[in-house]
C-alpha cells in the first residue's frame, strides 16, 4: 500500500483538496480525501508544498513503433505499401524499450494511445498501453482501440507522389477510403447470412479487421488538418453512420459548429509542431480555443515524436496563456485525453477504484520549468526525480 | 502616303483631339490638322478613336507558337541555366499565328524573348507584327535586352539535381557568370586574348551596361535580389513581372526602374505570384513606379492586350495612363520610346482605329497600320 | 520621443531596475534607468506591472528561407546540388513577407543569423537581420556574418554526384576546399588574376579572419571533428546544435567555444540526436562555453523560443544565464552586440514587454519592438 | 428581408426592368418588378438605377481542386492514377476555404460546377456549390451529382499514353475503354437489380450505375469537331443523357448539334491555342450556335481564364455577336439548365434562391464590377 499525504491534489474530475491524501492498493486508488486513514505498514510519500494530478495521458502518440534516434531501423509506424492496411496492428510494432518511454515516464505521461501513422487511408488498429513495462502485451490497457484513417496530403504524398499509385489526390483518397469500406460493409453482409444459409465469403484479413469499425464497436480516427479534409472526414463517417474521432483538427476553427453538431471527438496538435506542410499552415492556438468555446469534446496531442511527448503539458500550459481555462486544458491532457483513447473508466483522473496512475509534481504543473518529482502507474513508481 | 481622317486621335503623348494623320514613307509626317494632298488614299475614321499601336513588351510569340506541341515550342534551351548565347532570333517563327491575332487585335510590336527557365537566357529582339516569312523583316531592334530570371523557375528547371536549387543557388549562378564575363572583358580590354568563349563573349555587352539584362522576377524578395544584383554590377536593367511590386513600391519609384507588370489577368499559378491582379499594378502606378503592362504572351493571350488596360483603369488608373501602360511606356521599356508608342510627327506609322473605346474588352480594333501601310481590316478591305 | 514607464527592466548587462524607464528617440534607447527625468513632450506609455527584457536574438535561424506552410515552391534552403557551395549567400533565399517573421515577432525574436541549411559540407554566407520589414537588405544588421559549414549525417546524404558518403569523406572535402582557396588567394596576392570563384573568396574571407566558420555538428565525434578541422585551419568559428556538447563539456570549455545549442523542444528524430538532453545547454555553460539558445526555425517554432529557454532554466541553467544565452550572448556570437542583445543608452530600441517575469507560460509576449516600432502586439483568441 | 430598389434588373431570360425593385426573404426572391411594395422593417439597397442580374453560374471549373499559389499539396484535379476514376467525387476535393472563391465571388458568380479534371476517360462525379460564405463544402451544395466527368481528346492520351505508357496511346483508344466501361456498367447494372444476384460490390460500375440509368449525365471534355463527334457517337450508343463540355470547334458543326439539343458549355473562348485541339478557340463557335440554335452557356474553365472575368466573356461574346441578352444568358440561365440546378438559380423569378448582384456599371463591360453579391439573401461581398 502506498499513500501520498499532505499533497495540493487536483483530482481534475472533482475539486481540488488541500493537504489531502491519495491511499493506493493494488494499483487501484481506494481512498482520497483530508480524511483518509492510513493503514500501518503503508509507504508514505509526504507531497507537502506539491501539487498530485492523475498521471497525464497523450491521446496519439507514435511512441515505440517510430522510434528515438534510430533511423529506418526504429521507424514501423507506416506500413507505405499499400495504402489499405487495416490489418496491422500497432501492437505488433512497439518496443517497450524505446528510450520515449522512459522520457514519457519522467514528464508525467502514464498512458497513451498509440496508433499507425497517416500514410495510409487505413493504416491499422491502435492500442492503449500504460507507459511502463518490458513486454508490451502486459501493457495493455485496451487492444482494439480504433482503426486508424487518414487524409489530406500524407497519403497522396506516400502514393501518388512518390510510388506513382492511388490516392493521387484527395478525392482518390475519399473513393478509396468508401470502397473499402463498403466492401467490407458487403462481406460483412455475407457473413451474417451464412446463419441463414447463405454461402460464406472466402477470408479477407482486411474485411475482418474492419468488422469492428463497421459494427460501431470502435471508432475510426481520422487523421486531417484542413477545414475541408475535416469535413471529409465527417462526411464519409456520417454516410456509413460509423463511430469516429479526429486527429489534429489544425484548421478546427472553421468548422467548429459542424463539430459540435455531430459532437466529434478531436484530439488537437500537434501544436507547437513547425508547419512542416501546407496542410498545417495554420496551426496555432485558435483551434483548440474555438472547439472548447463551441462546445466540442477535444483534447491536446503532440503526435509524438513530431513534438516530443514530454511537452504536451507544456502545450496545455501556452494554451492557458492565450485564454483557455485553467481547469480545462489540465483536462485536455488528462480525463478528456483518456476519453478520446476510451479508457476514462480507468485512467485520467483521481477516483477511488480507477487505476493509481499519479503524478507528483514540483510546481505548477503546466509550467515551463516544473519536474514531475514522482511518476506512479498502476501503483508503483516507475520514475522518482533526484533531487 | 496613306491619310487618316475625322478621327478622335489619342496620340497618348498629348491630350485627346479630333483630326487626321499623314503618313509618309512609314513614318507619321503630319498630326492632327493636316492638309491631305490629292489622291492620297485616305482612310475615313467616322469619327473613331484612333490610338497608337499597342506594345507588348514582353512576350514568347513566335517561340512557343499557338496551337502546337514540342514542336513550335523553341522559349526555353533548357539544356542550361547560362544561355545568353542564344537569341530569340534564331527561334521566332514568323508564321505563328499569334502576330495575325496580334495584327487583328491592334498590336503592332512585341518584343521576343526567351523564356525563363534560366537564370540567363538569351537575347531579345523587338519584332513588328508584320505578315512576312522573314523574321529580319520584323525586327525594329536586336538585341533589345538580354533575358535573366529568378525565383521559382529555375530552381525547378534544374534543381534538386542541379544548380541552381533554390534562390541562394538563382543568385549565386548568375554571380559567378557576371563575374567570370567581367574578368574575359577586362582581358580583352587589357589586350590579352583569352580564348573564345561564346557565353562570356555574349555577355560582354550586360557587364559593360550596354545591354539591359531584363530580369524575370515576381516575389517581393526576388525583386530585391534583382536590385541587389543589378546594383553590385552596375548593370542597365529593366525588371519582368514585378507580381508583387507593390510591396516594394517606394523602392521601385524612387530608383526610377523600369517595369513591366503582368501577366495581371492570370490567377495565381505559382506560389510567387500569390497575390496577382490589377489592384497590386495600380499601387505601383499610384507609387510612381516607372510601369508599362504585358500579358506575358502566351501566358495570357497578347490579343487580350487593351482589355488588360481596362482592367487596370477599372483598378483606379486613368484612361489616359492605361492606355499608355501598352503603348508609349512599353516603348519606352523596351528602348524604342523614341521611335514608337505615340502619334508624334516623325514616329513610325502604328497605327489603330477602333470600333469603339479601347479599353472596352468588346471593341475590336477596326484597322491596324504598321509602318504605314494596312496589316488588318476588319470586314475587309471594304471596311478601310 | 517615448518613455516607456512603470515596468520591471532586466537590461542584461546591468542588474534588474523596479519600475523602470526606457527613453526611445529614433529608434535607439537614449536613456534607460530607475530614476530617470523624463524631459517635456514625451509620449509616455505605463507599463506599471509588466516586465520588460532585449528582445531574443536567434544566433540559428531559417527564417523566410522554407517552412510554415509554404511548400515545396519555397524551399530554399540548401542549394542541394552540392557537396560544397560556398558561393551562395543566405540573404538571395530570404523572404521577408514569409510567415517565418511573423512568428518570430510573436515570439521575441527581434535579431536573427539566417544560416542556409546544412545539407552541404560548405553552404554559404550567414548573415544577421532584423525581423521586421519588406526589403530584406533594409532589415540587415551585418552580413556576411560567417560561412556555414556541416558535418554527420545531413552532407552525406546529399543528393549531388560528389556529395561525401561518410564523415571521412566530409572532412576531407573541407580541407581540400579550403586549401584551393588558399592556393587561390596566393595567386591573387601575386597579381596573378586568377579565374574569378565566389567560393573560393567566401573561404578566403574566414581563412583571413573577417567572418567564422560555423558548423553544424550533433554527436560528440562531429563536434571534435569541427574543432580539430578549424583548429588545424587556424580559424575562427563555433559548434552549431552542439546536441552531444554535454558529453565532451570539459573538452569545448576549455577553448571557450560558442555553441548555439537547439533547436529546443525537439524529439529525437535522427540518429546523431539519440543522446539529445535537456540539460545540454546548463552542462555546456557551467563548463565555460558559451551558451546560446537557437531555433533553428522553422525546426522550433520561434513562437516558442522563450518556452525553450524555459526548459534550459529548468534543467539547470541559471535565469541570468538563460536570459543571456537568449540575447546578449548570441548578439555577441553573430557580432552585433554593439547594436543589439541588452538595453543600454545608445543601442537600438529593440525590447520585448512580458506580462509578468520570464520563462513562464503566466508571461507570454505582450508586444514586441524593433528600433522603436511595436511590430506585434498581442491578439485577444 | 432586403429589398434592392431603384435597379435596373436584367433577370437573364432575356427581360429588363427599369426602375425595378426585388424583395428577398429567407434566402428566396420574393418578388420582383417595377411597382412593389416595399415592406415596412424590410432593409432597404438603393440600387441607384445601376444593373442588376442573377447570380453568375459558372458551368465548369475545378474551383477548390486545385488552390491558388500552392504546389502539389494543394493540387487535388486529376487522379492520373488510372484512366478510369469514376469513383471519385469532386465533392471529396474542394478546399471550401481555397482563396479562389474570393475571385469568383468578385467576378458576381454565386453558383458553380465542379468537376475532376479531365485527365481521365472517366474523371469522377461532379457537383454544384454556391460559392460562398462558408467554410465546408457540404454546406454549400445545391445539387449534390450533377454529372459523370468524362474525357476525350488530348489530354487522357498524354496523361496516360505519353506521360505512363499505359492506354489509352490513341483517340480509337480512348473510345474503346470509354466503351468498355460503360458496357461494363450496363451489365453490373442488370445483374445488381436480378434478385439473385451474386455480382459483387464493384465502386467504380456503381457510380457509372446512375450514369446507366439516365439519371445524371455524362459531361465529356471535347475540343476538336472530331471528338465532340465521338462523344455523341458513344453517349448515343448507350442511350444516356449527356453534355459537351468545351466544344471549341463547334463552329464547325453547329447544325449536328442543334438537331441533337446537345447542351454545350463552350469556352475557354478567351484563351490561346495552348494545344493542337484548341485550333480555332473563340468567339465563333458561340455566334454559330446561337444562329444555328444549340442550347449553349460560356465557361471560363477557370483557371484557364480567371472566374473573375466570366462577364468579360460574356461581353465579348455580345460583341462577337450574339448581343447582350443572349451573353447574359450564356453565363445565368442558359449555365444553369446546363448543370440541370434552373429551378433554383439562373434567374430573377419569383421563389429562386435569393443570389442577385449589383454591378457598378454594365456587366458586360469587362471593367466593371460587382458592388454587392448577395448568396441566399445574404450579402457576401461589397464594394464600392
Amino acid at each position: 500500500m502506498l499513500a501520498i499525504i499532505n499533497a495540493e491534489i487536483v483530482p481534475v474530475s472533482g475539486d481540488p483538496i488541500s493537504g489531502g491524501t491519495v491511499l493506493v492498493e493494488d494499483g487501484r486508488i481506494v481512498a482520497l480525501g483530508t480524511d483518509v486513514d492510513i493503514p500501518d505498514g503503508t509507504r508514505i510519500i509526504d507531497a507537502a508544498g506539491r501539487t498530485v494530478t492523475p498521471g497525464i495521458v497523450e491521446a496519439h502518440a507514435h511512441v515505440g513503433i517510430s522510434e528515438q534516434g534510430l533511423g529506418a531501423e526504429g521507424s514501423d509506424h507506416n506500413e507505405t505499401t499499400d495504402p489499405v492496411t487495416p490489418h496491422m496492428r500497432a501492437i505488433d510494432g512497439i518496443n517497450p524499450r524505446d528510450d520515449a518511454f522512459r522520457e514519457f515516464r519522467e514528464a508525467g505521461i502514464t498512458s497513451a494511445l498509440v496508433p499507425p501513422g497517416s500514410a495510409n487511408l487505413l493504416g491499422g488498429s491502435a492500442v492503449v498501453i500504460k507507459c511502463a513495462g518490458d513486454i508490451v502485451d502486459d501493457m495493455v490497457m485496451k487492444d482494439p482501440a480504433g482503426m486508424k484513417a487518414a487524409l489530406g496530403e500524407n497519403p497522396k504524398g506516400a502514393y501518388g507522389k512518390r510510388q506513382g499509385k492511388a490516392p493521387a489526390t484527395r478525392m482518390g483518397s475519399a473513393a478509396l477510403l468508401r470502397e473499402a469500406l463498403t466492401a467490407a460493409a458487403e462481406y460483412l453482409e455475407k457473413k451474417e447470412k451464412v446463419e441463414g444459409g447463405g454461402d460464406p465469403p472466402s477470408y479477407n484479413a482486411k474485411h475482418e479487421a474492419m468488422i469492428p469499425v463497421l459494427r460501431g464497436e470502435m471508432p475510426l480516427r481520422i487523421h486531417c488538418h484542413r477545414a475541408d479534409d475535416i469535413v471529409t472526414a465527417v462526411r464519409i463517417s456520417e454516410e456509413f453512420g460509423l463511430k469516429y474521432t479526429l486527429e489534429h483538427v489544425t484548421e478546427g476553427q472553421y468548422v467548429a459548429e459542424l463539430l459540435a453538431k455531430h459532437q466529434v471527438p478531436c484530439a488537437v496538435g500537434p501544436t507547437l509542431q513547425h508547419g512542416s506542410k501546407v496542410e498545417n499552415r495554420e496551426r496555432d492556438f485558435r483551434a483548440p480555443i474555438a472547439l472548447i468555446r463551441a462546445g466540442v469534446p477535444m483534447c491536446f496531442t503532440t503526435d509524438h515524436p513530431v513534438v516530443a511527448g514530454q511537452f504536451l503539458p507544456l502545450t496545455a500550459g501556452i494554451a492557458v496563456s492565450w485564454g483557455m481555462d485553467y481547469d480545462v486544458a489540465l483536462r485536455c491532457i488528462t480525463l478528456a485525453s483518456a476519453e478520446h483513447a476510451g479508457v476514462a473508466d480507468r485512467v485520467g483522473s483521481l477516483e477511488a477504484g480507477k487505476d493509481a496512475d499519479i503524478v507528483i509534481w514540483s510546481g505548477d504543473p503546466l509550467d515551463y520549468g516544473t519536474f514531475a518529482d514522482v511518476t506512479i502507474i498502476d501503483g508503483e513508481i516507475v520514475y522518482e526525480r533526484e533531487v | 502616303m496613306l491619310a487618316v481622317i475625322n478621327a478622335r486621335l489619342h496620340p497618348v503623348s498629348s491630350s485627346p483631339g479630333r483630326g487626321g494623320l499623314l503618313i509618309r514613307e512609314g513614318k507619321i509626317l503630319e498630326a492632327g490638322d493636316i492638309r491631305v494632298p490629292e489622291d492620297t488614299p485616305t482612310i475615313d475614321a467616322r469619327e473613331r478613336i484612333v490610338t497608337p499601336g499597342i506594345i507588348e513588351a514582353h512576350c514568347h510569340a513566335g517561340l512557343s507558337e499557338e496551337g502546337i506541341g514540342w514542336e513550335g515550342n523553341d522559349g526555353n534551351e533548357r539544356s542550361d541555366p547560362i544561355t545568353p548565347h542564344v537569341r530569340a532570333i534564331d527561334g521566332a517563327n514568323p508564321e505563328d499565328k499569334a502576330f495575325r491575332f496580334f495584327r487583328e487585335a491592334g498590336i503592332t510590336a512585341s518584343q521576343l524573348t526567351p523564356g525563363s527557365a534560366n537564370i540567363i537566357g538569351g537575347e531579345q529582339l523587338v519584332a513588328k507584327s508584320r505578315e512576312t516569312v522573314f523574321i529580319d523583316e520584323m525586327i525594329v531592334l536586336r538585341p533589345s535586352g538580354m533575358k535573366a530570371a529568378l525565383g521559382e523557375n529555375p530552381k525547378r528547371v534544374y534543381g534538386p539535381k542541379k544548380s541552381p536549387a533554390t534562390r541562394m543557388g538563382n543568385a549565386a549562378v548568375m554571380r559567378k557568370w557576371l563575374d567570370r564575363a567581367l574578368a574575359y572583358a577586362d582581358k580583352k580590354d587589357a589586350g590579352d586574348s583569352p580564348d573564345f568563349d561564346m557565353i562570356l563573349e555574349s555577355l560582354i555587352p550586360v557587364v559593360r551596361g550596354d545591354l539591359p539584362l531584363r530580369i524575370h522576377c515576381h516575389r517581393a524578395d526576388d525583386i530585391s535580389t534583382a536590385l541587389r544584383l543589378a546594383e553590385e554590377f552596375s548593370l542597365r536593367f529593366s525588371l519582368e513581372h514585378v507580381t508583387q511590386g507593390h510591396l516594394v513600391a517606394d523602392t521601385l519609384a524612387e530608383r526610377d526602374v523600369f517595369c513591366a507588370v503582368g501577366p495581371s489577368m492570370v490567377h495565381e499559378a505559382k506560389v510567387e505570384m500569390r497575390g496577382n491582379g490589377f489592384e497590386n499594378a495600380a499601387k505601383m502606378v499610384r507609387a510612381g513606379v516607372r510601369f508599362c503592362l504585358t500579358n506575358d504572351h502566351p501566358v495570357v493571350h497578347g490579343r487580350n492586350l487593351p482589355a488588360a488596360a481596362g482592367l487596370l483603369q477599372a483598378a483606379g488608373v486613368p484612361a489616359a495612363q492605361a492606355l499608355k501602360s501598352i503603348t508609349l511606356a512599353a516603348a519606352e521599356h523596351i528602348g524604342l520610346g523614341d521611335r514608337m508608342g505615340s502619334l508624334d510627327v516623325g514616329k513610325d506609322a502604328d497605327v489603330v482605329i477602333w470600333s469603339g473605346d479601347p479599353l472596352d474588352a468588346r471593341s475590336f480594333a477596326d484597322v491596324t497600320i504598321i509602318d504605314g501601310e494596312i496589316a488588318h481590316c476588319r470586314g475587309g478591305d471594304s471596311g478601310c | 520621443m517615448h518613455a516607456y514607464i512603470g515596468a520591471k527592466i532586466y537590461p542584461v548587462d546591468g542588474p534588474p531596475i523596479d519600475d523602470g524607464v526606457i527613453l526611445v528617440e529614433d529608434g535607439k534607447i537614449a536613456g534607460i534607468g530607475g530614476d530617470l527625468p523624463i524631459p517635456d513632450g514625451v509620449e509616455v506609455v505605463d507599463l506599471s506591472g509588466k516586465v520588460i527584457i532585449p528582445g531574443l536574438v536567434d544566433a540559428h535561424s531559417h527564417a523566410g528561407m522554407w517552412g510554415d506552410g509554404e511548400g515545396e515552391a519555397s524551399q530554399d534552403g540548401n542549394e542541394r546540388p552540392g557537396p560544397i557551395t560556398a558561393d551562395v549567400d543566405a540573404i538571395d533565399s530570404v523572404n521577408p513577407h514569409h510567415t517565418s517573421f511573423a512568428s518570430c515577432r510573436e515570439g521575441g525574436v527581434t535579431t536573427v543569423q539566417i544560416h542556409p541549411g546544412s545539407g552541404n559540407a560548405i553552404g554559404g554566407l550567414c548573415f544577421a537581420a532584423k525581423t521586421a520589414g519588406e526589403v530584406v537588405d533594409d532589415m540587415v544588421l551585418k552580413a556576411p556574418t560567417g560561412l556555414k559549414g556541416a558535418l554527420g549525417e545531413n552532407p552525406k546524404r546529399g543528393a549531388g554526384k560528389d556529395s561525401p558518403k561518410t564523415r571521412m569523406g566530409t572532412a576531407a572535402l573541407i580541407r581540400d576546399y579550403f586549401a584551393r582557396a588558399r592556393e587561390y588567394g596566393r595567386k591573387r596576392d601575386e597579381g596573378k588574376s586568377p579565374d574569378p570563384d565566389r567560393g573560393l573568396e567566401n573561404v578566403l574571407r574566414v581563412l583571413e579572419g573577417e567572418i567564422p566558420f560555423r558548423v553544424h555538428a550533433h554527436r560528440s565525434d562531429d563536434i571534435v571533428t569541427a574543432v580539430r578541422l578549424c583548429e588545424e585551419l587556424g580559424i575562427a568559428y563555433n559548434i552549431e546544435h552542439c546536441t552531444d556538447g554535454y558529453l565532451i563539456a570539459g573538452f569545448l570549455g576549455e577553448r571557450g567555444i560558442a555553441a548555439h545549442v537547439g533547436p529546443g523542444l525537439s524529439s529525437r528524430g535522427k540518429v546523431e540526436t539519440a543522446n539529445r538532453h535537456e540539460g545540454n545547454a546548463a552542462i555546456l555553460a557551467a563548463a565555460g562555453v558559451k551558451v546560446c539558445l537557437v531555433t533553428d526555425h522553422p525546426f522550433l517554432d520561434a513562437r516558442y523560443l522563450m518556452a525553450y529557454g524555459g526548459v534550459a532554466q529548468k534543467y539547470g541553467l541559471s535565469f541570468e544565464d538563460t536570459l543571456r544565452a537568449l540575447t546578449i550572448c548570441p548578439a555577441e556570437s553573430i557580432g552585433v552586440d554593439d547594436r543589439v542583445g541588452s538595453l543600454s543608452q545608445g543601442k537600438d530600441a529593440d525590447f520585448l514587454v512580458l506580462a509578468g517575469e520570464p520563462f513562464s507560460f503566466k508571461s507570454p509576449v505582450l508586444a514586441t519592438f524593433i528600433e522603436g516600432v511595436e511590430v506585434y502586439t498581442r491578439p485577444t483568441l | 428581408m432586403l429589398a434592392i430598389t431603384n435597379a435596373r434588373i436584367h433577370t437573364g431570360t432575356g427581360e429588363t426592368i427599369e426602375e425595378g425593385t426585388i424583395l428577398l426573404r429567407n434566402g428566396k426572391i420574393e418578388a420582383l418588378g417595377k411597382d412593389i411594395d416595399v415592406p415596412a422593417g424590410a432593409e432597404i439597397f438603393d440600387a441607384g438605377g445601376r444593373p442588376v442580374t442573377p447570380g453568375l453560374v459558372e458551368a465548369h471549373g475545378h474551383v477548390g481542386l486545385a488552390n491558388e499559389g500552392v504546389g502539389w499539396e494543394g493540387d487535388d484535379v486529376n487522379e492520373t492514377i488510372d484512366p478510369v476514376t469514376p469513383h471519385i467525387s469532386a465533392l471529396d476535393g474542394i478546399n471550401a476555404r481555397d482563396r479562389v472563391f474570393d475571385d469568383f465571388l468578385r467576378g458576381g458568380i454565386t453558383s458553380v460546377q465542379i468537376k475532376p479534371g479531365s485527365a481521365n476517360i472517366l474523371g469522377g462525379s461532379a457537383v454544384a456549390v454556391k460559392t460562398g460564405p462558408n467554410n465546408a463544402a457540404d454546406d454549400m451544395i445545391i445539387k449534390a451529382n450533377t454529372g459523370m466527368k468524362a474525357a476525350l481528346g488530348e489530354n487522357p492520351k498524354r496523361a496516360h499514353g505519353a506521360d505512363k505508357d499505359r492506354a489509352p496511346y490513341t483517340r480509337m483508344g480512348s473510345a474503346a475503354i470509354m466503351r468498355d466501361w460503360l458496357f461494363r456498367a450496363r451489365e453490373y447494372v442488370e445483374k445488381r437489380t436480378a434478385s439473385d444476384s451474386k455480382t459483387g460490390y464493384d465502386a467504380k460500375l456503381e457510380a457509372l450505375a446512375p450514369v446507366i440509368r439516365g439519371e445524371i449525365p455524362l459531361r465529356i471534355h471535347c475540343h476538336r469537331a472530331d471528338d465532340m463527334l465521338t462523344a455523341i457517337r458513344i453517349a448515343e450508343e448507350f442511350d444516356v443523357p449527356y453534355t459537351l463540355e468545351h466544344a471549341t470547334q463547334g463552329f464547325k458543326i453547329p447544325e449536328y448539334l442543334a438537331e441533337r439539343r446537345v447542351s454545350c458549355a463552350v469556352g475557354p473562348s478567351m484563351s490561346r491555342e495552348a494545344k493542337v485541339e484548341l485550333e480555332g478557340v473563340g468567339f465563333e463557335t458561340a455566334v454559330a450556335f446561337q444562329r444555328a440554335g444549340v442550347p449553349f452557356c460560356l465557361t471560363t474553365d477557370h483557371p484557364v481564364i480567371r472566374a473573375l472575368y466570366l462577364h468579360m466573356i460574356a461581353g465579348k461574346a455580345s460583341a462577337a455577336g450574339i448581343g447582350p441578352d443572349a451573353a447574359l444568358a450564356a453565363v445565368t440561365a442558359s449555365a444553369a439548365e446546363h448543370i440541370g440546378i434552373a429551378d433554383r438559380v439562373g434567374s430573377l423569378e419569383t421563389g429562386k434562391d435569393a443570389d442577385v448582384v449589383v454591378w457598378s456599371d454594365d456587366p458586360l463591360d469587362g471593367r466593371s464590377h460587382p458592388v454587392r453579391v448577395i448568396i441566399d439573401g445574404e450579402i457576401v461581398y461589397e464594394r464600392e
